[in-house]
Order: structure tokens, then C-alpha cells, then sequence
């Protein structure tokens, strides 16, 4: 599984270093440099219902970066998200709670629990595959949804649990601005550590196991290790995020951890288009944003006004109807649209690409 | 990122569109669960409000100056409904905001606002700890049923009906409000001397009761008290009537209880609420009927009467308020409010500085008269003071 | 004797939904999420042709039968047709996308209030004695007779019609099934028709003996449990299933704690998935061919 | 032979996933009440051509690049397999030829009938030609012999009431006498039912035994064609696919220079 080339043409590996190093060109460098100055200007720039929106979409991103991870790089389906998210959820605000532990040490138990988690999620998955390790998965999201919501009547919380917002370097992360960097931070080093994961041996055997686990096992390749590892690495990835969200909102209650989250994280990774890490940061700009944009769209109809009682319904019936269309049209996703969209650029005038040029 | 800036770009030109028509309007938003599964208690609710601000509007507005209702849904999510206080505050410059969702939307809505200043009124949603004395500065609700005053007025009319020498079973919701609320209701009756016998909390969807109902049928309760969504209520009760149970049902009145009590049609399925029913036919309620005729509107104008009450205070408080542009101003008037529900209630719905609940909650008991074949008041206005 | 009246009726209406997950799935190997949303979509056909057609109950309820038959092989038409080929977490995603779809359609034009078909056409629902001081309401009993009726109806109909047997065939191997001149997407919209009747049968029974609300869609989840348990190619595996999960759930609710109702059925599914993940009555290779 | 050909293949060429070419410039007829062997070592590119003409292609992601298949006039290339065998063609296919879970009766009545026949008197007809299938007519094909499911396959293919049967590899797996029985029941429906048969084999002998025409297939190329006596005594077939060395045995090196120069000067 070599590197594939960067895209512009003309530019060739002529060293060992070369082929590791994460930024290859000096026409990315720019563009990443003009993209971070873009995401620090942002929260300036616009008013908090943006930034907060914005601040939303990292969120997502590292739950869709985790579950690409696991099921469009190792190819585990799991039905389970909303489940790991609402156990790191709890992990934070039970720890908080009840020992009233701070910030740094709330995260890091939130990915052990997640770990754990991950280990139970992932054992269903030595022996069964596709479907059946789904509904596994979509059992134990019930479980954990059962047990958090016997801790918060039990200990009577029944509107929640309230958490205070973090302190970090004793500055406290409350406003929209500062969960905005705060989220930045977090889903970029989330993404940092999928990239070099794809690149190393998990992400390799990953792939492998992914394309066909007989032939991944005959090569050597310890299936049940790197399954494991697979589910570990994401289960607690999105722990974390799960924390994130009970510290962004500053209150966990059961009643956020529906089945339909994890349909809107499986969403994100089928939209974004499955087995890219582009993908899933797509699919989480494209399904945080959807419901806000359906909603403008629909209030900008002439008429809107006589449609008010129905029109949330109707956002619900487009959502379908969007997720349909990209099943059934764009299987590659949004990923593949932008690949053809680029491809378009870097080539023209020239409408086909060379013998050996990225796929 | 170029991504986001395009949509987010589209997306603001859309708002602005929108936004732009009414820029000197009273803005009020409102984030309430309009879709997925418990869209059946909170959008019938949401419907009456925006019924009643269009007449106000018919009507004039408020000094001239029209009352804008931004609805936005939430879908009962913790994330869309802090995405839609947001929105209220820093977009539209809401002077009050509503929410009637889920109590998972509680804790983002209550923090939006309070940084804000902007008030915050709970309506057809459950009232929080919060509003109850003494109360926080920028917290309402108008929503009828209220935690532990339920259980007692209950017990109290179980009691007055039967006296405290009984078996009494207990029905809620796997939600952890329903299930709160009857471990409390638990308590108390034993401290009345009642018998606890059974306690059933149903999973939100249950194909079939019948198990629950048996275990209570089984365990010879003769009264039942049951707080929850009215599904989990009617249908327990039904499917203990099948079973052959003999005994008294007592259930909160939510929006639903007019058409299902005439459904039902027993004579002890008693229903306690704070509400009127339209049966009295008030004038009142002639108006909330026509509106929602001429309107269209899908729901039955019964179920509209919470919607109606919030759309009420609305009106009291903006026309109290010195400034009703100004959001701490509108939150001043608010906090000192007296508002007459001309029946709709079992009395003014009063709000003084320490209690954003009201001062004295009122129930009625009401249940089927099969000889009259209509509803009848079992037990008229009892008052509870609020402490 | 109580007890055992509802192990049955909880039974019987997994039964009869599971039935559905089951066609589909045998036939096309499809998991059908949207089962939920089909089997209400039918119940609330019920509530407009019986709005329309009161007088005649029977009518509205044939002909709602007859609409949601429709509707099945429709979604398949229009929609599932275009997934055939596709890797399997697709088409399942696609049948997700298409009960949000229906979830919206049907509050957009039903509203989320309760609905009871039943008074509408002027039925009474009656309660029936059986020995042993048991009870059961009239459209239980019903439901009760309308998933035997259901099961021994597929059963005949896979075993000895023609239809059914190339069903069957398209089931186990599709490739040959086209070489014989078997034409899969009709035996495949069949299949999706079926499925949604039978779903819409149970969904119109659950309505018109306790009502209807957006709730039920989470019945129909709750069903699929029992599938898989038996087994999600096997229709008996499905009916024996069905009794598994029905006798858990009362069992628990009766002796244990009604609280782990919602629980039960999916922690005898892991346990199932453990011990013996293609179900009781499954084929063992399918695991592979997912 | 001076009736119009049943089915006429035209220069097909076939590329499996845009890539590879399996099939090039491949052109057959067959003409009515004729048995036409298809010959060929594996990866000819027989079972591929089989499958171009009967419309199992899609499935493997392979298409029909260039050339026609037409039957009757009617152009089959990249057709629906149930429209192909709605046309009056049946497919006989190699492997997983028989519904295991299925029995043998309803293997038999799954397929649906064409031209209006009672499925009834297709039944008769079939179990005449193959009157072992009858008593065996309620045993789950999975229990079946290699000889008896391939007896049923070619059965289930004869109650698509075809005027041509596509038969892949009658032979394969087989006793001798199982294949005797097999290849006499072929001319027999030849005979009596007047449809074509287009056979692919790997056993030369077996084929060319009943065939009237035969042709050769390596590499994805016809080699070599003609009438099947011609082919028998043909001197290469005798070499490579009949065995007849005629003494000293070559090495498997001059095979592949053999099939080199064919390529090049055939």
C-alpha cells in the first residue's frame, strides 16, 4: 500500500524522507497555512451562533473521524456509537460528580473507560462479521443506555447532570469563542493521530484485514490483535469526544444518546464517503450543518409562513431524502465529488489522467 | 473550511433574508421538540402559542409593535436546542425565550440565556427545580403539571375518596422525571399510611401493558397513581381494565385528556390536572376553538389551552414591561406578574420575585359520567400554596 | 394461566413483525431497518381509509392492506432495486434513510397526535375469558390468530406455491435463480410487499387494541431481537424466537423487574450472538456472505 | 445446414473490470437442431463467452466491449440473464447448478414457463428424458450424486422450454457412465425437441462425440473450427486435446511454442 503521489504534477519523492513527511509539497504548505489562519479567524469574523455551529462540527468530526477509523478503514460496522459516546459522557460527569476530579483527569479516565468499552464492543467482532457485528454492537449501545439512565434516577438527577465548565491552565474554557479552539484543538489532534495511524503497521493491517481478513491472516497479519486495536483505538477516541460534548454542553442527561446519533454518525460516514479521513470531516461538516440549512432554505419558499406546523417535519423527511440520494448516487460520498471537482483543476485542460496517477 | 465558509455564508444570507422582514418586531424564540417520538406532547402546545401571538397580531401587537414567534425545532436534542439559543440571542436579539422540549434541552437553553440576561419560560415543557422557591432571576414556567404539587393533590383526593386505609400501586415512565416524580409520590403515601403494593415503570414503547398491568392486578391494588406521558398512562390503565381490574385509576390530565376521557369512558379513571376542560365552554375557549378553525390548524382546539396560557403571559409581560424591547426589562415585569387566565386555570397566574413557578397551583379531578355521557368535575378548584 | 396469555400476545406481535425482517432478509439479504416505520406507515393508512370509508370497516381495513402491499413493493421499485449489488452496511443505511423519510411523511400528514382507528370505525374491543381466569381484549386474541394465520399462510405459500419456491431459490442462490429466468426484482419486490402486509397487519392489530403513536416505531426494533435470535433466514426460527424473547420480557417483568423490559431482549440477542451468532434456526454460511 | 443461423456471435470481445480483456474477436454460430462443442484449456475463455451470450456479466463487473451476440435478430450483448432466457435460451452453468435446499420437484418448478406451455407437459418432457429424476423427484438436491444434480440441471434448464441449451462443462467431475448417460439424453433432446445445444468442454472426446460443429478456443481467441469429424482428425486437436502423441511424447515446452505460433500465424 504505497503513498499515493501528491496531486500536483510535477513533483517526485527523491529521498527516504521524503516519502514521511506529512506535507509534501510547498503549494500544501500554503494552503495548510491559509487554512489555519482562516480557522483562527473565523470566531472573529463571525457572530457566536456561527462559531458555535462551527465549534459543533469539530465535535462531530472526531466521533466520524473514530468511527472511520473503525469501520471505514478496519471495516467493523458498528451500530454502537451513541452508546461509547454516552459512556464517555458519563464517565466525565459521574467523575465529576461524585469525586469532583478536575478536567485533566476526567479525559484521560473517559479514553480508559472507553478502551474497556471497546475491548467488550470489539470481542463480538472475533466471531462474527458484517451484520451480525452491528447488531451486536446495537445491543450494547441499549446496555449502556440502560445503566446511565439507572444512575441518573438512582442518584436523582433526573433533568441531568450539571457539570461545571473545565479549567485548563487556569483559565475557564466557558465561552463560545474558547470551545471553539478548545474543539479545534482536540479534533485536529485527533486527526493528527488517524493520519499517522494509516501510515504505521495498525493502519496497514487495518486496511488489509478490511479488504479480506483469510488473506490478511495468511500474510501474518494477527487479525484478532489489530481487530482489537481497531476498536480500542476508536472506542476511546470517542470516549473523549463523548466527555468533550458533557463539558461543551455542561450537563449529560441519557435522553441526548439516541439511536438516532448514531445514525447520524454512521450518516457522516457514508456521506463523507467511507475509508477517508476527508470523508469523515466532510460528512461531519455536511450533517452538523444539514438541519440549519434545510431550515433556511425552506423559510426563504414563498409561503413558508402556512407551512410552519409542518415545515420540522418536512426537515426531517429531506434529511432521509438527502441521506437516499447520496446512497443511491454517490456512493463515494462527498469525497468523491471533491476528488472530481479537484482532479477537474489539477488536470485541466486535459479531461483524463495518466497511466499510474492517483486513483 | 472553504466548505463551512460557503455554506455558513449561505446559510447567513438565507437568515438575514428572513430575518430582515420585521426588524423593529418583539422577538420571542422558541426551541421545542416539533419532530421525532415525543413530538405529540410538545407540538400541539407550540401550535396554540403561535395561534394566540397571530391574534395578538390581528389585534395589534403590543403597543403597535408585532410580536415575532421565531419556532425553531430541537428534536428533544441537547445540541440543536443549544444551537437554537444561540441562534435566538446572538442572530434575532430574542427578548424572551421558550422552550418546550425535553428536559435533556433544559441545561444548554438555561445556560444560553442566563449569560445573555434574556429570560428563559418553560411552556408545556416540565418545570425545573429552578422556578420553584425560590427561584432563579431568569427562569419562568407556565406549563401546568408541577413535580411533588401533582403527587399530593393526587393522594390528597385518593385520600379524601377512600381514606388512607388502602393498597395503593404506583405507574410511570422509564424516563427518570416520570420515575422521580412516583418514588417521591411512593413516599408520601406511605407517610399518609397508605400501602404501596406495586410500582411499574413501563419502557417508553411497550407493544403490550398487559405484563405491567397483571403485576399490579396481581399485587390488589385498589387505587392507582400514575404520572407520565399519557400514552404510558391510558394504555396501562386499559390494559388493566382487560385484565378485570376493578379498582380506581388516577392519572395526570395532559393535553390528550379531553378526547380520551371521552374515549375511555370509566367512571373511575379520575384525571387530576390544572387545567379547564373545554366542556365549561368558557368564552375563552370559544376563542381558542375559532382560531384554530380558522386556522386549520391539525390539532384539536382542546389541546391547544397550554399554548394558549404561555401565549398569554407573553402578551402580560411585554405589556408590563417599561421597555419591551429590552430583554432585562421584559425579565423585570416578569419577575412581578399577575396574569388573569380567564378560567383556563383555577385561578391568576401569579409570579412574584422568589417564585417563577405561581404562588397557588390548582387542581381539578375530573372523569367520565356515563348517565350524562360527559365529563364531570369529581372534585372542583383545590388550591396548594406554593412554598 | 394470565401469565402464559400475555407471553403469547407479546409473542405474537414480535412474531408477526419478525416475519418481516425474516422475507426480506432470506430473500434478498437485506436487514430492513425501516421495518418499524413501514409496519406504522401501514397503521396509519388504517387511520385514513377508516376516516373515509367508517361505514364499512372491513373495507378501509382490506383496502389499507391492500395499499401497504403496495407501498412494499414500491420502496423496493423505486428504491431498494438500486442497492442491489452494493456492500451490505449501504443497503441497510439506505433502509434508514428511507424510515426517517417515512417518520417525516407521517407527521407531516398525520400530526403527532394519538390516533385510535378502533373508535373511528365504531368497534368495540371487548374482553374474552379463557380458563384459568385469563383475559385477553378481542384484538389481542386477534393478533394471537393473525400471526398463526400469517405463518401458516408463508409457510404454504413458500412451500408449495410457485412464487414461493422461487423466492426460496432467489434466497439461496440468486445467480442461478436469474439463469433459470427467475426475474429477481419481481421476486424481490415480493418479498418487500409481503413483508411490509405482514408488518402492517401486526401495526393495524397493535392500533386498533391500544391505539397508535409515533412511539410504535420502536416496537418494531424491538422485534428484531426475536429475528435474530431464531435465526434472520428462518421464518420458524423467527416464530420460536419470538417466544424466547416474549417469555425473557414477561418473565423479568413479572419476577425480576419491569424496568429491564426495554433491556432483555437485546441481552438475550448478545448472548444469543456468543453462543451461536447465525440464530437457532439460521444457515450457518450466511455469517460469511454478509 | 441451409437454414438461417439460431445464433450468431460477432467478433465479441469482453473486459473484466475495465481491465482485462478475456475474450477477443470471438465469432460462432449456431444453427438450428445443430450440436456445436466449444473447446478449449482453462482460462480459453469458454465459461466467459458462455456467460456474454446468456448475460451473466454484469455480476462480475465485466462488459461486452465490442462485437454482438444476436439471436433470432435480437441483440443479446449486456442483457438481463431473465430476459436472455425468456428469448429461448438456457443456460446450464458449472458450478452451483442445482438449489441445494430445494427439491428436486421444486427445482424443477421454480422456472418459469415460456411461450405459454402447461408446466405440466414440460414436466412429462422432462422427466422422459431423464426418467431417474422422477423417483428421486422429492430428495433434496443437496443429497443428489454429482451425475443425478447435473441430470437436474440440465432438466431445470429444458423446462425453461428453450430453443437452444448453453451446457458449461457437461463432463466435469463425472463417471464415465454418468457422462455416457448424459451426453446419450443430449442427442435425444436434440433429436426429439429439435433445439441446439452449444456445448463447453474441456474433454474433447466427449464433446466432439455428439457435436456437429466445433470450435477451439485459447487465450480468448477461436483457433480453430470446422465440423466435428474434421476437428477429430485434425492433427493438433488429436495432439493437445485428445492425447494422441503418435509415440514420442512432447514436453510442455513445445506446447506452449505450439500455442505461441498458432497465435501468431492462426
Amino acid at each position: 500500500m504505497s503513498k499515493p503521489l501528491p496531486n500536483a504534477s510535477g513533483h517526485f519523492r527523491r529521498s527516504h524522507a521524503d516519502e514521511f513527511r506529512l506535507i509534501e509539497t510547498g503549494f500544501s504548505r500554503t494552503m495548510l497555512a491559509l487554512f489555519i489562519i482562516a480557522l483562527v479567524s473565523f470566531p472573529f469574523l463571525f457572530s457566536s451562533f456561527y462559531v458555535d455551529l462551527a465549534a459543533q462540527v469539530f465535535l462531530a468530526s472526531i466521533g466520524a473521524l473514530s468511527l472511520m477509523l473503525l469501520t471505514g478503514i478496519a471495516g467493523q460496522i458498528s451500530l454502537g456509537h451513541a452508546g461509547l459516546i454516552a459512556a464517555g459522557a458519563f464517565t466525565a460527569g459521574i467523575l465529576f460528580k461524585e469525586f469532583a476530579l478536575p478536567f485533566w483527569v476526567t479525559i484521560p479516565a473517559a479514553a480508559l473507560v472507553g478502551a474497556g468499552i471497546g475491548v467488550l464492543f470489539g470481542l463480538p467482532s472475533l466471531r462474527l462479521r458484517g451484520l451480525y457485528l452491528a447488531v451486536s454492537t446495537l445491543a450494547l449501545h441499549f446496555i449502556v443506555v440502560f445503566l446511565g439512565g439507572e444512575y441518573e434516577t438512582r442518584r436523582g438527577f433526573s433533568t441531568g447532570i450539571l457539570i461545571d465548565p473545565p479549567v485548563v491552565f487556569g483559565y475557564e474554557v466557558y465561552s463560545t469563542r474558547a470551545w471553539y479552539f478548545t474543539l479545534a484543538v482536540a479534533a485536529a489532534v485527533t486527526l493528527w493521530i488517524c493520519i499517522n495511524l494509516m501510515r504505521s503497521r495498525s493502519g496497514r493491517a487495518w486496511k488489509s484485514i478490511h479488504a479480506n481478513e483469510t488473506v490478511a491472516e495468511a500474510i501474518g497479519i494477527g487479525v484478532t490483535r489489530y481487530k482489537l486495536l481497531a476498536f480500542v483505538v476508536s472506542s476511546s477516541m470517542t470516549a473523549v469526544a463523548g466527555a468533550l460534548f458533557a463539558y461543551y454542553r455542561g450537563f449529560v442527561s441519557i435522553e441526548a444518546f439516541s439511536l438516532y446519533l448514531t445514525i447520524q454518525y454512521v450518516a457522516m460516514i457514508i456521506i463523507g464517503g467511507m475509508g477517508s479521513l476527508l470523508g469523515a470531516l466532510l460528512g461531519a461538516v455536511f450533517v452538523t450543518l444539514f438541519p440549519y440549512i434545510i431550515e433556511a432554505l425552506v423559510s426563504v419558499l414563498p409561503g413558508a409562513d402556512r407551512l410552519a406546523g409542518s415545515v420540522f417535519a418536512f426537515n426531517y423527511a429531506a434529511f432521509g431524502i438527502v441521506m437516499i440520494l447520496f446512497l443511491v448516487f454517490e456512493p463515494q460520498g462527498l469525497v468523491g465529488i471533491w476528488r472530481r471537482i479537484r482532479d477537474y483543476f489539477v488536470l485541466w485542460p486535459f479531461r483524463f489522467k495518466a497511466m499510474g496517477g492517483r486513483k | 473550511m472553504k466548505k463551512i465558509c460557503m455554506i455558513a455564508s449561505i446559510v447567513a444570507a438565507s437568515f438575514h433574508a428572513s430575518g430582515a422582514m420585521a426588524e423593529d418586531a418583539l422577538k420571542i424564540g422558541l426551541t421545542g421538540a416539533l419532530t421525532g417520538p415525543v413530538a405529540g406532547t410538545y407540538a400541539p402546545a407550540v401550535e396554540g402559542l403561535r395561534l394566540y401571538v397571530d391574534a395578538l397580531n390581528a389585534g395589534g401587537g403590543i403597543n403597535g409593535a408585532m410580536v415575532e414567534l421565531i419556532l425553531q425545532d430541537d428534536g428533544a436534542e441537547p445540541s440543536r436546542a443549544a444551537a437554537n439559543a444561540k441562534r435566538f440571542i446572538t442572530q434575532d436579539n430574542v427578548v424572551m425565550m421558550i422552550n418546550a422540549s425535553l428536559s435533556s434541552t433544559f441545561a444548554p437553553s438555561i445556560a444560553e440565556t442566563s449569560r445573555a440576561g434574556v429570560p428563559l419560560m418553560f411552556a408545556a415543557s416540565a418545570c425545573p427545580q429552578e422556578v420553584f422557591p425560590p427561584a432563579n432571576a431568569n427562569l419562568f414556567c407556565t406549563t401546568a403539571f408541577g413535580a411533588k404539587y401533582d403527587s399530593h393533590a393526587a393522594l390528597q383526593f385518593i385520600e379524601g375518596q377512600a381514606g388512607s386505609d388502602i393498597k395503593i400501586g404506583f405507574q410511570a415512565m422509564a424516563i427518570p422525571l416520570s420515575r422521580g416524580e412516583i418514588d417521591y409520590a411512593e413516599g408520601v403515601a406511605a407517610s399518609m399510611g397508605m400501602t404501596p403494593v406495586a410500582k411499574e415503570i413501563t419502557p417508553p414503547p411497550a407493544p403490550d401493558y398487559s405484563p405491567f398491568a397483571s403485576n399490579i392486578s396481581d399485587a390488589g391494588a385498589e387505587w392507582v397513581w400514575s404520572w407520565a406521558p399519557w400514552g404510558a398512562q391510558v394504555k396501562t390503565f386499559e390494559a388493566l381494565r382487560r385484565l378485570g381490574w376493578s379498582g380506581s385509576y388516577v392519572a395526570y390530565a395532559h393535553l390528550e385528556a379531553e378526547s380520551e376521557l371521552a374515549r375511555v369512558h370509566d367512571e373511575t379513571f379520575y384525571l387530576v390536572g390544572a387545567n379547564a376542560l373545554f366542556t365549561e365552554n368558557l368564552p375563552v375557549m370559544q376563542t381558542i376553538t375559532a382560531a384554530a378553525q380558522a386556522a386549520g390548524s391539525s390539532y384539536a382546539a382542546n389541546q391547544l389551552t397550554e399554548g394558549w396560557i404561555a401565549g398569554m403571559v407573553i402578551e402580560a409581560a411585554l405589556k408590563a414591561a417599561s421597555d419591551p424591547g429590552d430583554a432585562g426589562s421584559v425579565r423585570d415585569a416578569m419577575s412581578n406578574l399577575t396574569v388573569d387566565l380567564q378560567g383556563l386555570r383555577g385561578g391568576p397566574l401569579v409570579w412574584t420575585e422568589t417564585n417563577h413557578f405561581r404562588t397557588t397551583q390548582s387542581y381539578r379531578v375530573y372523569r367520565w359520567n356515563a348517565a350524562n355521557n360527559a365529563i364531570e368535575t369529581v372534585q372542583d378548584w383545590t388550591s396548594f400554596d406554593v412554598e | 394461566m394470565q401469565f402464559a396469555v400475555n407471553i403469547l400476545v407479546l409473542a405474537s406481535i414480535y412474531a408477526l413483525i419478525a416475519s418481516g425482517y425474516v422475507l426480506i432478509y432470506r430473500v434478498s439479504r437485506v436487514l430492513n431497518l425501516a421495518h418499524g416505520e413501514l409496519m406504522m406507515f401501514g397503521a396509519y393508512l388504517l387511520v385514513t381509509t377508516a376516516a373515509g370509508l367508517s361505514s364499512s370497516p372491513v373495507v378501509a381495513i382490506l383496502l389499507a392492506l391492500a395499499m401497504s402491499l403496495m407501498v412494499g413493493g414500491l420502496v423496493y421499485l423505486f428504491l431498494m432495486r438500486r442497492m442491489t449489488g452494493e456492500m451490505a452496511l449501504a443497503a441497510v443505511l439506505t433502509t434508514v434513510a428511507l424510515g426517517i423519510l417515512l417518520r417525516g411523511l407521517i407527521l407531516m400528514f398525520w400530526s403527532a397526535s394519538p390516533q385510535h382507528p378502533r373508535d373511528t370505525l365504531g368497534w368495540e374491543n371487548p374482553v374474552l375469558m379463557l380458563p384459568g381466569d385469563a383475559r385477553i381484549s378481542l384484538f389481542a386474541a386477534l393478533l394471537v390468530a393473525s400471526t398463526i394465520l400469517v405463518y401458516a399462510g408463508l409457510f404454504a405459500f413458500l412451500r408449495f406455491s410457485r412464487w414461493g419456491m422461487r423466492m426460496r431459490a432467489a434466497g439461496q442462490n440468486p445467480l442461478l435463480a436469474a439463469q433459470r429466468g427467475i426475474n429477481l426484482h419481481a421476486v424481490f419486490a415480493l418479498a418487500w410487499a409481503l413483508s411490509t402486509f405482514t408488518g402492517a397487519i401486526a401495526g393495524m392489530l397493535i392500533a386498533l387494541d391500544s391505539g397508535l403513536d409515533s412511539t410504535m416505531v420502536m416496537i418494531g426494533l424491538k422485534a428484531f431481537p426475536a429475528a435474530l435470535v431464531g435465526g434472520l433466514d428462518s421464518l420458524l426460527g423467527a416464530l420460536i424466537g419470538a417466544l424466547i424473547i416474549a417469555a425473557a420480557e414477561v418473565g423479568v417483568i413479572k419476577y425480576v423487574d419491569p424496568l429491564l423490559a426495554d433491556v432483555i431482549p437485546f441481552a438475550v440477542l448478545v448472548v444469543m450472538l456468543v453462543i451461536r451468532p447465525w440464530g437457532l434456526f439460521g444457515t450457518r454460511e450466511e455469517l460469511d456472505r454478509v | 445446414m441451409t437454414a438461417e443461423p439460431l445464433l450468431v456471435v460477432e467478433k465479441l470481445e469482453v473486459v473484466y473490470q475495465r481491465a482485462i480483456t478475456a475474450i477477443q474477436g470471438v465469432s460462432l454460430k449456431v444453427y438450428p437442431n445443430q450440436i456445436v462443442a466449444l473447446l478449449g484449456t482453462n482460462g480459453a475463455g469458454k465459461t466467459t463467452t458462455l456467460r456474454a451470450i446468456s448475460g451473466f456479466l454484469g455480476l462480475d463487473d465485466a462488459r461486452v466491449t465490442e462485437g454482438t451476440v444476436t439471436y433470432r435478430g435480437i441483440h443479446l450483448e449486456n442483457r438481463e440473464p431473465y430476459e436472455v432466457t425468456r428469448h429461448g435460451l438456457s443456460l446450464v452453468p458449472e458450478r452451483d447448478k442445482v438449489f441445494p435446499n430445494l427439491t428436486v420437484a421444486e427445482n424443477l418448478a421454480v422456472v418459469p414457463g415460456r411461450r405459454g406451455r402447461s408446466n405440466r407437459r414440460m414436466l412429462e418432457q422432462v422427466y422422459h428424458f431423464f426418467p431417474g429424476l422422477k423417483d428421486l423427484r422429492r430428495r433434496e438436491a443437496g443429497l443428489l450424486s454429482g451425475g443425478e444434480r447435473q441430470m437436474l440441471a440440465v432438466a431445470a434448464g429444458l423446462m425453461c422450454d428453450p430453443e437452444m441449451l448453453l451446457i458449461d462443462e457437461l463432463s466435469l467431475g463425472l463417471s464415465p457412465v454418468a457422462v455416457q448417460s448424459l451426453t446419450a439424453s443430449l442427442v435425444a433432446i436434440r433429436n426429439e425437441l429439435k433445439i441446439s445445444i452449444l456445448l463447453v468442454e474441456q474433454s474433447a472426446v466427449v464433446a466432439l462425440e455428439i457435436a456437429d460443429m466445433g470450435y477451439v478456443l485459447e487465450n480468448g481467441r477461436v483457433v480453430l473450427d470446422g465440423d466435428a469429424q474434421r476437428l477429430l482428425n485434425h492433427s493438433d486437436v488429436q495432439e493437445f486435446y485428445l492425447g494422441h502423441t503418435g509415440g514420442d511424447r512432447r514436453s510442455y515446452r513445445d506446447v506452449k511454442q505450439y500455442r505461441r505460433n498458432r497465435r501468431w500465424y492462426g
